[in-house]
């Protein structure tokens, strides 16, 4: 209905292959950042940006991780949580050891260093491949956030074992730490999920995206155009550890401002996975609309008997809460095994051919 | 005018082997999985240019055949020489490296992708840019990608199937299915194309169609091909020498009109008792 | 040099000169390598019939343990509750099938396997809804299982064996032979193994995929509970338990995800290996290396044996 | 981009290679080709199609090209034909296209009778067509290809391809210096008065005749046109009808060059509507099936759509009926129904433009047949401004046009710019323009039976002027007769304005030589078949269907609106229908009552159903029918029963003095 593609047509092949050929979409997304950048930093209170937006955004960065692993590169992985405490240690470690080091730096850095632990647990995915290579990844999980546990080098051996955020500014406003305003660590996050999201988006539509694909379609077929199956493996997942990687870091210095082992364990690997599946296994803006969805229900749910003044346990809402999770994902394979990336691709379709139903 | 793009770039390295001369030599090949002898001591030879068909009756060990060619199963015995390299064994993608391309029995396209993606995943191999620019997407990167799109798009009119070109190949019919198959191995501008029963399971009009495309790519750009094929009339037809295997083992070689005639052959495909 | 010697002789000397320790080990992995492979036989059993990867057992095992339990405090008697519980295995087989397995019929096994996550997660909500949170008591007790154990002296030190850990291996195969029985000599246990091989094999021999799925999730069930009932009864009834029902993979990896003797066998490798690793080499790194050596000497097993102790090689075909 | 319309100094621009030159300097680098060709639009700007042009034509040079040989265009719209067109004209030459779906016996004569040197063909295809015929064409030479897709392996002896021609051209040019030069040269001899294309109109009867027109009369007329709608640089259209076809060679190339207008091929005809939406053209031409098919797909698509949908869709196409043409024309309207358009476009209008490819669609014109009243409503209630214009080959095109604003269904519009038009008194259309060809080739007979000695051509065309001062077409000349009355008797105007409404298939007028009127019915079995499903009236067969008292209502309804439309124009008052019948049977080829084309065969359904007429004519209130019938697996049979005669009465007509003559 708002699509007018009659006049739009391609005269090269760079303007066929862009990400978004059509001006509408263009628009829509303009819009989108324009949102993002403007109206919710105006419009939202310190805490709604700090509950919500935020993590959303954090979440996404990882889901879009993940995906890349298991929705673009058909490995499976329940060791992204890991990758992020890697990330997130890491940073905290190079905090101590380079303090004048901008911040932002070292958060890549980290997340380089995770690329590194990832690359190191999917070594074995060459000789194993689906639910086994699940349980290589799980090997990685545990035995990382055992070393969050046991290795108190990591955490600059506090008692607490905990690791605590210090103040770090960039441009002289401080970005991290107790008196970094919601707003600074919001537009932070922002920025740097806006821009590894364009790169990630870079990278699948083209000859790396193509060979990752191929190898989740049809990875003999794969092998006989050419295609190195390990090093195609193993470069997925570094770029997906490299960006669970720096979710990690940002989770911990830009929203929760302190962490500990239990922040990392297999329940976050979980999380991330759900994201994934909800929001659409191989599909960029399915990452964020899993994260939206998965970390946004539980918030309303929360919200829910509040407002509605309902008398119900803090802890039963958690239950409730479980609950729902769980039939919602099954809920989803059944309906939409493709996630809410499908469903918006087809009100899309539905936009473009309107007013015809096909 | 502008729109002028070979349809399909026939790749330096061919030129080395003079047409007519042995492009690949297979020599006394034995290969068994456990117990199972799938080949043994298979002896023949594939000139460039030429059209080679590989025919034998079902578990003859044709495609265990193919197989070994393009480096997916290792003999236990024998070498196999192709552009005068001498090997016994290798991994699959470097047989591609050295220009082997092959089609699957049973369509091995990447579902998920389109066609045109599918084409140009057969490009991977002569896409050099790396993964920084990859990252931007811009300058060679940009320019790569538009040049080897050009060639994609050579083949998807070679092919007569633009009009699917961005339909996801898990959505088409069989029959079209196999052609982008055929075309995301002709993006590999290969100098041996392995061809694993391209006609299984098509209509009339799919094989002639298959049929001509074949011949086309062998005649106009002197693409080396070796298939398999059930279909004798079309085998026949189209191909310039024939070797029939049976039980793993090579029981006849020659110009169609010789295999037609001989009498082993005929007893194989009729099951006379071994 | 002196790692070395802390990793390849010290620990053998110690072996050598307290046998008596190793024999302890050696049964306490054995008997967690029990409880392991009760586990992984959950996994086998349903990965065998419907092909789809459980990872909702170890919650199953949770839910039972804590539905006997919950029932129990609610005033039921100790063996009407069992016998509830078992219903409730039933209801949730039922349901499964009904709500998940068949939905969700010839969808790739990776969805299969996610929508298990949804399972997971919902019975975790459910279980706390109705009973709470908190750890519970296994009522050992009420169910006549042994308590104590028998001390005894031998290689120069005391090996004690905790009754309940023997009732535990007793009864374990007393349910791996039954459940064999069951296999080889009924009519859905031959269906049964004919859906390991295809779906319509199982037809023919007359029996509806759903039933044959309620069978084994309820099957599937029974052995959640009894090693619900086992593990609680040595520890405790609380949700850390699913956690730890994770080791079951490692076991399967070594097993093999089709094959019954696979999981006892891995299950015990698994068990040993992880107390010896963590009774002996453990100090080395500042122990509690049980929580994942299983997953690495799985792994490393893998990178030499993709297919499993019993799985067969298979030959990919194109 | 607002580039105004080039302005056409006379003189200078006189034929159509200078102009590509003009184009070629004023408008370098904007579009003037367009080829959905290897998945984009190819693109060749002004400057680089002057250099195809020229490299082609100093090859056809070098190949022996003289000035006056002829030269054939055969293959789907292609920019290197539409380029040899360009190229052939610079040398002085004569193109001459030729519909590609001609079979080899048609193609055979117009080639031998246009002596045709040297081809240019599109694919193989038409290689293959020609090689089959090159014994009956002595004087063709050679053969040059567009597609080289299958023909490497032919022998190359009078074969080239398109590229391997301009290669020898661009060789040329490289060697001697003097080569462009001398093409320019060439170029300025042209003179207006030189032969610009012959075109071939399949006459109704005898073998095709070859229209010369000169550059005088195209670049005149394309020029009118252009100004008539104010074309330019800025415009976009889709070149899908056959080349051969004066349309084509009017719209997509000459009004293209004198306007600097970027003319659009598609990829292939069976991609024409992708490739339309894609484009969006600003100015569309078709025959009205083409726009009946559009509909006929948009209606069938909204069957499947939502309940909700639908009602929605239906609710806002009757607003549109209500108010549409009115806005479009620029007229008062109900400030409550302006609104309700608004909106309408918003949710319906705008999005079936755009999916029909109408988005920036500006005019549209569409002529050759009459179009239904419904149809043509529909498109411009919609918002698309679809207009009418009447013209032929002997006239470049125009003879009569519709401006904005004064656009009817049932009219054809007033005459084109420079245009005068004259009925003669036995209803004929003529007219004569700057457009009107110079002769029919090879043939004097012909050309004197067309055109006047003081130039006026016979159109072979019956109609008259209403009041508006519009033009009506009515019937062939030769088929218009008189009642005995004297008034103008009309068979297939009427036909036509009663199968415009649903309910009837076909009709078949008699009144030839007779008092009154009188006509035929079939009904046709679809749409009626569906009014019975509504409203629940059960029927066995079509015969009984056919003979329904519910559908002889409806049908005497129709014809009741026709006569009172009939009686608002003197010239046609008089043939309002005074009797009908709905005949039992569908008239059917296989019962040679209609050509394999579905056209009537009026003779010999006057004599099969001979029964019929004379109860029409004598009174009688039935008639009992009874013939033989052949079945559609081609069993005999016979049909029988009573067919009742139904009477109208007849509207007071309206006696204003016809307009004769009209002229701008």
């Amino acid at each position: 209905m708002l699509y007018r593609e009659a006049g739009q047509f391609k005269s090269s092949y760079g303007s066929d292959m862009a990400i978004f050929p059509l001006r509408q979409d263009r628009i829509g997304l303009a819009v989108i950042l324009l949102v993002a950048f403007v109206v919710i930093p105006l419009s939202m209170s310190s805490f709604t940006l700090n509950s919500l937006m935020i993590p959303i955004l954090v979440f996404s960065l990882a889901t879009i991780g993940l995906n890349i692993l298991t929705g673009y590169t058909g490995l499976i992985s329940l060791g992204t949580g890991a990758f992020m405490g890697v990330g997130a240690y890491a940073t905290y470690k190079l905090t101590t050891y380079f303090p004048e080091v901008n911040i932002i730096v070292l958060i890549i850095a980290s997340g380089l260093i995770a690329a590194a632990v990832g690359v190191v647990f999917g070594l074995p995915s060459l000789r194993i491949k689906g639910f086994y290579l699940a349980v290589a990844t799980l090997a990685a999980q545990f035995f990382l956030s055992w070393c969050f546990i046991r290795v108190p080098w990591l955490y600059n051996h506090n008692v607490s074992a905990a690791i605590e955020v210090p103040t770090r500014g960039l441009f002289g406003v401080p970005i991290t730490g107790p008196n970094a305003s919601p707003v600074t660590r919001y537009y932070v996050v922002l920025v740097i999920v806006v821009a590894m999201t364009w790169f990630a988006s870079n990278l699948v539509h083209g000859r790396i995206g193509r060979m990752w694909m191929a190898v989740r379609d049809m990875d003999i077929a794969a092998e006989l155009i050419g295609i190195r199956l390990y090093q195609t493996k193993l470069l997925a997942f570094a770029v997906s550890s490299f960006y669970c990687g720096v979710a990690g870091a940002l989770m911990v210095f830009l929203w929760l401002g302190a962490a500990e082992f239990e922040s990392f364990n297999i329940n976050e690997s979980f999380l991330i996975l759900f994201m994934v599946i909800i929001g659409g296994l191989g599909s960029l803006i399915g990452s964020f609309m899993g994260a939206a969805f998965i970390w946004g229900l539980p918030v309303i749910l929360r919200a829910a008997p509040e407002t509605f003044a309902i008398p119900i346990h803090a802890a039963t809402v958690e239950q409730l809460q479980f609950m729902i999770v769980g039939a919602l994902i099954i809920f989803f394979l059944v309906v939409e095994p493709h996630g809410l990336a499908r469903l918006w691709q087809l009100a899309k379709q539905k936009l473009r051919v309107w007013p015809y139903p096909y | 005018m502008k729109a002028d793009v070979k349809p399909i770039p026939v790749s330096a390295s061919a030129a080395a082997i003079a047409p007519g001369d042995i492009l690949l030599s297979v020599e006394n090949v034995s290969l068994s999985f456990g117990g199972v002898r799938a080949l043994r001591e298979v002896c023949f030879d594939i000139r460039k240019g030429e059209i080679r068909a590989i025919i034998g009756p079902n578990g003859a060990g044709k495609t265990s055949m193919l197989n070994v060619i393009n480096g997916f199963y290792h003999p236990q015995e024998g070498v196999i020489t192709f552009k005068g390299r001498r090997r016994h064994q290798m991994r699959p993608y470097l047989a591609a490296s050295q220009g082997i391309a092959r089609t699957f029995q049973n369509v091995a396209l990447f579902k998920g992708m389109s066609t045109l993606d599918n084409i140009m995943a057969g490009r991977t191999l002569k896409m050099r840019r790396g993964f920084v620019w990859q990252l931007f997407r811009h300058g060679p990167a940009r320019l790569e990608e538009v040049e080897h799109r050009r060639r994609a798009e050579g083949i998807i009119d070679f092919l007569q199937i633009a009009h699917i070109r961005k339909v996801p190949v898990g959505q088409l019919p069989y029959g079209l299915q196999k052609r982008v198959e055929l075309g995301r191995a002709l993006a590999m501008e290969p100098d041996l194309l392995l061809l694993d029963e391209p006609m299984a399971g098509m209509n009339l009009e799919e094989k002639e169609d298959m049929s001509r495309f074949i011949l086309e790519v062998n005649r106009e750009y002197g693409t080396t091909i070796a298939l398999i094929e059930h279909d004798m009339g079309v085998v026949m037809d189209i191909s310039d020498r024939v070797v029939v295997l049976d039980y793993g083992r090579k029981i006849a070689d020659g110009s169609p009109d010789a295999i037609k005639a001989d009498q082993t052959v005929i007893d194989a495909y009729l099951g006379v008792a071994h | 040099m002196d790692l070395l010697y802390h990793i390849f002789v010290d620990p053998f000397g110690q072996m050598a000169a307290a046998p008596d320790l190793l024999v302890q080990t050696l049964w306490e992995g054995l008997v967690s390598g029990v409880l392991y492979a009760l586990i992984a036989l959950g996994f086998v059993l349903i990965f065998k019939a419907s092909g789809v990867f459980n990872f909702a057992q170890g919650i199953m095992v949770v839910f039972a343990a804590l539905t006997l339990v919950g029932l129990h405090q609610k005033g039921v008697p100790a063996f009407v509750a069992l016998v509830l519980t078992i219903l409730v295995m039933l209801a949730l087989a039922y349901a499964v099938e009904r709500l998940v397995l068949k939905p969700l019929v010839n969808q790739p096994d990776i969805i299969l396997f996610m929508a298990t996550f949804g399972l997971t997660y919902f019975l975790i909500g459910l279980g706390q809804l109705m009973f709470g949170g908190e750890p519970k008591v296994m009522i050992a007790n009420e169910l006549y299982l042994p308590k104590g154990s028998y001390d005894i002296k031998m290689l120069g030190g005391f090996v004690s064996f905790q009754k309940i850990d023997i009732a535990a291996a007793v009864i374990a195969s007393i349910m791996v032979a039954t459940l064999a029985v069951f296999f080889q000599h009924t009519r859905i246990g031959r269906a049964l193994r004919a859906v390991a091989d295809s779906h319509k094999a199982a037809l023919s021999v007359g029996i509806s995929l759903e039933q044959i799925w309620v069978v084994v999730w309820f099957t599937a069930g029974i052995v959640a509970l009894a090693t619900g009932i086992m593990w609680g009864a040595r520890s405790q009834v609380e949700f850390s338990l699913q956690i730890i029902a994770l080791k079951a993979l490692p076991v399967l990896i070594l097993g093999g995800f089709t094959s019954i003797p696979g999981a006892i066998v891995g299950g015990i490798i698994i068990g040993v290996g992880e107390k010896l690793g963590e009774f002996y080499w453990g100090p080395l790194m500042g122990s509690g290396i049980e929580s994942w050596l299983a997953y690495v000497i799985a792994l490393i097993f893998l990178l030499f044996r993709p297919q499993g102790l019993f799985g067969e090689r298979l030959i990919e075909r194109i | 981009m607002n580039a105004k319309s080039p302005a056409a100094d006379a003189g200078a621009l006189d034929t159509l290679p200078k102009v590509l030159l003009r184009n070629a300097a004023q408008y370098a680098n904007r579009p003037a080709m367009r080829h959905k060709d290897y998945g984009i639009w190819q693109t060749w700007t002004w400057q680089e199609l002057r250099d195809e042009v020229r490299a082609f034509a100093i090859g056809l040079r070098k190949l022996g090209f003289e000035r006056g040989d002829a030269v054939a265009i055969i293959g789907d719209n292609r920019p290197r034909l539409y380029a040899a067109i360009a190229a052939v004209q610079s040398l002085g030459g004569i193109p001459v296209p030729v519909y590609q779906d001609a079979v080899a016996d048609e193609m055979a004569y117009v080639l031998e009778h246009a002596e045709v040197r040297l081809g240019v063909v599109g694919d193989q295809e038409q290689v293959d067509k020609i090689f089959s015929i090159t014994d009956r064409l002595p004087k063709l030479e050679r053969i040059v290809y567009d597609e080289e897709r299958g023909l490497g392996t032919y022998d190359p002896a009078r074969l080239h391809s398109f590229r391997q021609v301009q290669d020898l051209g661009r060789e040329e040019m490289r060697v001697n210096p003097g080569a462009e030069g001398w093409w320019l040269d060439e170029i300025a001899n042209g003179t207006s008065a030189d032969v610009s294309v012959m075109l071939y109109t399949s006459g109704t009867t005898g073998r095709p005749k070859g229209v010369m027109l000169t550059h005088h009369n195209i670049i005149v007329s394309a020029e009118n046109g252009n100004k008539f709608d104010g074309f330019g640089p800025d415009d976009l259209l889709l070149a899908y009808l056959p080349m051969a076809w004066v349309g084509d060679h009017i719209f997509s190339y000459a009004q293209a060059y004198m306007g600097a207008m970027c003319v659009c091929c598609p990829e292939s005809p069976e991609t024409v509507v992708e490739d339309r939406r894609e484009i969006g053209p600003t100015y569309f031409f078709a025959p009205p099936r083409v726009f009946e098919n559009l509909l006929t797909q948009v209606m069938v698509r909204m069957e499947d759509a939502g309940w909700l949908k639908q009602r929605m869709f239906h609710h806002f196409l009757a607003v549109a009926r209500r108010c549409g043409e009115q806005i479009l024309d620029g007229r008062p309207v109900a400030f409550s129904d302006r609104l309700l358009y608004r909106l309408g476009n918003v949710l319906v209008y705008a999005p079936l433009r755009n999916r029909m490819g109408f988005s920036r669609t500006r005019v549209a014109y569409t002529a050759g047949e009459a179009i239904g009243p419904e149809l043509f409503r529909f498109y411009r209630s919609l918002g698309v401004n679809l207009k009418q214009l009447y013209g032929q080959t002997e006239a470049s095109v125009y003879i009569t046009i519709q401006p904005d604003g004064e656009v009817y269904s049932d009219t054809v519009g007033k005459p084109a710019p420079d245009v005068e038009i004259k009925v003669a008194d036995d209803g004929e259309v003529m007219f004569k323009s700057p457009g009107v060809f110079l002769k029919y080739y090879k043939n004097e007979a012909a050309t004197n039976a067309t055109k006047t000695p003081d130039g006026w051509v016979h159109t072979g065309d019956a109609g008259f002027f209403d009041q508006r001062g519009h033009l009506k077409i009515i019937d062939r000349a030769k088929d218009v007769g008189r009642l005995n009355g004297g008034a103008l008797f009309a068979p297939k105007y009427l036909e036509n304005r009663i199968k415009f409404f649903p309910e009837v298939r076909e009709a078949v007028a008699f009144g030839q030589g007779r008092d009154y009127v009188t006509m035929f019915i079939n009904i046709d079995p679809i749409s009626v078949g569906n009014w019975a499903e509504r409203n629940n009236v059960s029927y066995a067969s079509y015969q009984e269907l056919a003979s329904h008292p519910r559908i002889e209502e409806i049908i005497t309804r129709r014809m009741e609106e026709l006569n009172a439309a009939l009686a608002e124009e003197p010239q046609m008052a008089g043939s309002q229908i005074r009797r009908f019948l709905i005949l039992p049977k569908e008239l059917d080829a296989d019962d040679g009552e209609l050509t394999r084309t579905q056209k009537v065969r009026r003779s010999f359904i006057a004599e099969r159903y001979g029964t019929l007429i004379t109860a029409l004519y004598d009174g009688s209130k039935a008639c009992h029918l009874h013939i033989e019938v052949t079945f559609e697996d081609g069993r005999k049979g016979a049909i029988e029963g009573n067919v009742r005669i139904l009477d109208m009465k007849a509207y007071p007509v309206r006696t204003a003095e016809p307009v004769r003559e009209a002229a701008e």
